[in-house]
């Protein structure tokens, strides 16, 4: 959990404000266009910047190109802080992407045969979360963390001896048919008509560092504009929106 | 029209008009600077008309390093000179930066190529004539060889609408990335097959309209 | 006008001209004979440095091409026009495109390219030819454009190789005439590569006779004149059925 | 050697020979059948020696097929027939797959650019001599382009180690990759500029190679 | 044993060949005369239809070409030899490598090779250049090679398109009598396109005149025989202070 929406003093702004946000791929795109037409009311405009790659959304935003971004959740951001120099800040959890375990011929974990292939996700911030997932299921042991993140060479203990694959984010559905059991976010699982709930065999649950979030920079973080896009954002309208559509995939975090 | 298409038309319509404003930005540096450094590579080439080994191995190292780079990490790198160019990093107008670069050394050596096979004898009938260097290449070069750099052009645009696919990593849009973006990502697979077949037909009827142009201007 | 000083060329370790020296006198109709591969186009392409020599001097016009700049180099080759042994026509211009350029190149305004180019077009006997492009000529047409290109400049200096080889002897006497007409009308120097010795005969006042890359002999010689040209078929007949060819 | 070399050298060693390993498989196809393609696309042209215009367009069809879609698409499209293929769809061995169709494609319209600028008179020469349509090719076509058949090979193999770069989606690794997921992702920015700094110098080796190799064999 | 029957070429809207019929008896050197662009290297390109007609119909060895399979047309041009007004060798192979092309194709063993293109070129003067590419020839030389391979295969039926118009008067008559050595001995067939009527009529005991596409008029003449040649640069003086040429 991260702090809530601090109290704010202005409540209104004069002048419409352009406020731009990038973001990657539904659900996340589809909440900020849930709420386009509540901050028009207020007098902001809302820009949705698509992009297609997980380094850009925190590059555009630290160089003012973008107010805001919508697509990571907090321990990414932070690392892109601590290379960068950057001084992005979280602004609100607004969901669980309930990461999961996923196979195409098993039931259970258990079911998995000797020396089965994992498919991951290959940036390191999903390599770390797919292992720590496992870990924490018991599947496999971590050993101490020595970087900021968990890799392959951390595995001390792997007694099934899975393989692991890594593939782009993107590619990771298309491996349910090739890997024996696919690490991933309900996202990318829905597609298959798989949900966390009725056919994960491990689930990351909601205790957890891993909500996407809304991140601004510190410089306007406590801009009205910024301000009034967070609390669109955890609305009841937002909230229903994701019971609605992705029960057990995106599960609220406000 | 299918229904998906009547949904998304104004997106569609919009990816369409970026794939060509990026793809078009691109055909113009090919042109207007790959052109050029082709045939400067060409004209230093040992036993050409300007002969300059340290010259000719700057130009050749310059086009090899743009060419070196996987073409995100390229679009990456051309950020800070995005920026300064078109005041911004992200969007259809900034992803014209790091495509215009890379189209420029892509033409560049294609052109570098196509110059290479004209005969010898045209050379020495300019030189001969006393043609400068500049009346020799586009009086005489250029124009024996207007066939070979046309088809070279229709296939490096061909290249260009392949490559502008990526610029999605930058907001670039078009429909290579919408394709991937609703298609691929969101499994709209009826989709994303519209939008294969849109970019077959610009490809075809830019092959076409290259092969044919060139056939007909060669008079050899 | 024209003078060669010991130039020397070799192309790897065959050596094609062995320090030859040639002196050839402004206004001259010089002629340079001698058998296949004896090096003439290599001594013709030396006297605009198409071929540069490895050694020696090249000296056209009083001025020294072998050391001057390339701005200066091309200058001098505005003057020296040239008839390649290969042609070398663009293939990609028009009959009467390939010689507008030589104009273009030569400074002459716009306007009057389209009668000057009439007018060499009909001195070779290609009037009907100049929307044609070279792929679609015959050989003798060919050459014959070659050397209306080189002469629509009227250049000082004409250097000649083999320029009607392709060329049947009455296409070729007329050809004569027209050179010997310029010549007459501008007083240029023409430097004449055959291997015909009726032409060479016919036109020139100096021969040259190279051998193995040096020179054999210098001659001079009266010429004989060009007799009439009489471009049908009948000639061929005619020609068949003498005694002596 | 710096340190994050030293560090990651296991992981660089294996991205360099994966980058070998996908390049190497394009290099094969693109000879072992883009050639060929190549060579039909222009023996099937007009005035050509196999004039043939259906299986022209069939030929020239497919290819702008191949090359219009986007790389990554290519990729997704190629799954069934990777699998097939070798078995699975992901690792370096299924990223060869796409992208030998890819440099079939892309080398074939470069050959059948060279083999335009082969001089008509070649072949009627080899015509004239009762040549069948297999030897017109390999003893008169090829030895006339074969500088510029290099040139072209050149520069596809540059083309096909920047596509590779792409391969990563497939879990295909190479350098290109590892520097995009090392470098850029956990912003090792070192890490990257070493790798970059290597494909520099791969693609440098091989231009001036090829280079060499086509001004060698120039006679022309 | 070569007819042409009424064959009829137009390229566009220009008629280079008019209905033309000629019979080429077997054995025979015939020659085929006319001015520049008369139709002389299309009639003969017909001849193993390189061009082919529009209509008419093109025999040769009593098989009819303008109906045959490419199998038939390439078996029969096998035993064709041609040599082209523009050579047509291949820059990328020696001087070797373009006449020994030629015997692989005739489906020669290869371990003849060497001899036979070492006799060959023997009979052009050219055996010190073997192992240049024809960039590197002068201009009488790279003929020489497309002469030297037109001959290696020995055809029973051989086309020159002026295969001496590069060559000096004494290389011509070596080349002549090589020509006509090879005709006594193995009785080919010659056709012999030339606009110098000296080679017309040292050889031939045919000749055709063309004149616009047609043939103005048929002849048999009797052959004066080659006079002895003679390749120094003395005869070039001797020729030059003769009276006549
Ligand atoms: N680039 C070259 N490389 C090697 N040898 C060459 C080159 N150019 C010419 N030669 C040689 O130099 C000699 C002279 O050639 P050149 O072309 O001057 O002869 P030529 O007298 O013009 O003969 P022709 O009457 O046959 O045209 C020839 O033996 C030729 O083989
Ligand atoms: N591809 C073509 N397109 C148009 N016209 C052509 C083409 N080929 C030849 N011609 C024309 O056909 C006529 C006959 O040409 P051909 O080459 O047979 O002449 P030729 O008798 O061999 O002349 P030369 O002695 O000059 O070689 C010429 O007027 C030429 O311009
Ligand atoms: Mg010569
Ligand atoms: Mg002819």
């Amino acid at each position: 959990g991260d702090e809530e929406a601090t109290t704010n003093d202005k409540a209104t702004t004069e002048e419409a404000t352009t406020l731009k946000v990038a973001s990657l791929i539904p659900p996340m795109t589809e909440i900020l266009e849930l709420v386009e037409p509540q901050l028009e009311a207020d007098g902001i405009d809302l820009e949705i910047v698509v992009l297609g790659d997980n380094v850009q959304p925190n590059t555009a935003l630290a160089a003012d190109e973008v107010d805001a971004n919508f697509f990571q959740h907090k321990p990414y951001m932070e690392e892109f802080n601590r290379n960068n120099d950057a001084n992005l800040v979280p602004i609100e959890e607004i969901y669980f992407a309930n990461y999961g375990v996923y196979a195409k011929n098993a039931a259970s974990i258990e079911e998995l045969p000797e020396g089965a292939t994992i498919a991951i996700a290959n940036d390191i911030s999903n390599v770390d979360r797919s292992l720590a997932l496992l870990a924490q299921h018991n599947v496999i042991t971590l050993g101490e963390k020595t970087d900021v993140y968990y890799t392959e060479a951390d595995v001390i203990d792997n007694p099934k001896n899975f393989v692991f694959k890594t593939v782009d984010l993107l590619m990771l559905a298309r491996m349910y048919d090739d890997a024996d059991a696919v690490v991933m976010t309900p996202a990318y699982a829905a597609p298959l008509g798989l949900t966390p709930k009725s056919d994960a065999l491990l689930t990351e649950g909601i205790d957890n560092d891993f909500a996407i979030t809304l991140v601004a920079r510190e410089d306007n973080q406590d801009d009205a504009a910024i301000q009034a896009l967070a609390e669109a954002m955890t609305s009841e309208e937002v909230r229903q929106f994701l019971e609605e559509n992705y029960d057990e995939t995106a599960i609220p975090a406000f | 029209m299918p229904d998906v298409l009547v949904q998304y038309d104004t997106e569609i319509i919009q990816a369409i008009g970026e794939t060509f404003i990026m793809v078009g930005a691109s055909v113009v540096a090919a042109i207007v600077v790959g052109l050029p450094l082709g045939t400067l590579l060409y004209m230093t080439h040992p036993q050409k008309p300007m002969e300059n080994k340290l010259l000719y191995q700057f130009c050749n190292t310059l086009v090899n390093i743009i060419r070196s780079f996987p073409f995100l990490l390229l679009v990456v790198f051309c950020i800070p000179l995005t920026r300064l160019i078109v005041g911004t990093a992200i969007g259809t107008t900034a992803a014209i930066v790091p495509l215009a670069i890379i189209a420029i050394a892509h033409y560049a050596r294609l052109v570098e190529q196509s110059l290479l096979d004209v005969p010898k004898g045209v050379v020495e009938a300019a030189q001969a004539m006393g043609a400068s260097r500049w009346q020799i290449m586009t009086k005489f070069v250029f124009v024996d060889a207007r066939s070979s750099l046309i088809l070279s052009l229709t296939t490096s645009i061909v290249s260009f609408i392949s490559y502008s696919t990526i610029m999605g990593v930058v907001g670039g849009g078009g429909i290579g990335d919408f394709a991937i973006r609703y298609g691929y990502q969101q499994f709209k697979t009826d989709l994303m097959m519209y939008m294969i077949l849109i970019m077959i037909i610009l490809v075809q009827c830019i092959q076409l309209a290259g092969t044919f142009l060139a056939r007909t201007l060669d008079k050899r | 006008m024209i003078v060669l000083e010991n130039v020397h060329k070799a192309f790897g370790k065959e050596v094609a001209i062995h320090d030859v020296s040639l002196h050839i006198p402004e206004g001259a109709i010089y002629g340079i004979m001698g058998p296949s591969g004896a090096g003439k186009s290599t001594i013709l392409r030396m006297m605009n440095l198409l071929e540069k020599p490895d050694s020696g001097h090249v000296i056209v016009g009083g001025r020294q091409l072998t050391t001057a700049t390339t701005l200066q180099l091309n200058a001098a080759r505005k003057s020296i026009g040239m008839i390649f042994q290969h042609f070398h026509l663009v293939a990609n211009k028009t009959v009467y495109d390939n010689i507008a350029v030589a104009l273009s190149l030569a400074d002459v305004p716009k306007k009057e390219h389209a009668t000057r180019v009439a007018e060499v077009l009909a001195y070779v006997g290609l009037e009907a030819h100049a929307k044609k492009y070279p792929a679609m000529l015959s050989g003798g047409q060919k050459q014959r454009v070659a050397i209306a290109r080189a002469l629509v400049t009227k250049p000082r200096v004409l250097l000649c190789d083999e320029p009607t080889s392709a060329l049947d002897s009455n296409t070729t006497s007329g050809i004569l005439q027209v050179l010997a007409q310029i010549h007459r009308d501008f007083g240029m120097t023409i430097v004449l590569v055959s291997h015909e010795v009726a032409v060479i005969k016919s036109m020139c006042t100096h021969v040259a006779i190279l051998e193995q890359g040096a020179i054999y002999k210098t001659l001079d010689i009266t010429p004989t004149g060009i007799t009439a040209s009489d471009n049908t078929a009948e000639s061929f007949v005619r020609a068949l059925q003498e005694d002596h060819v």
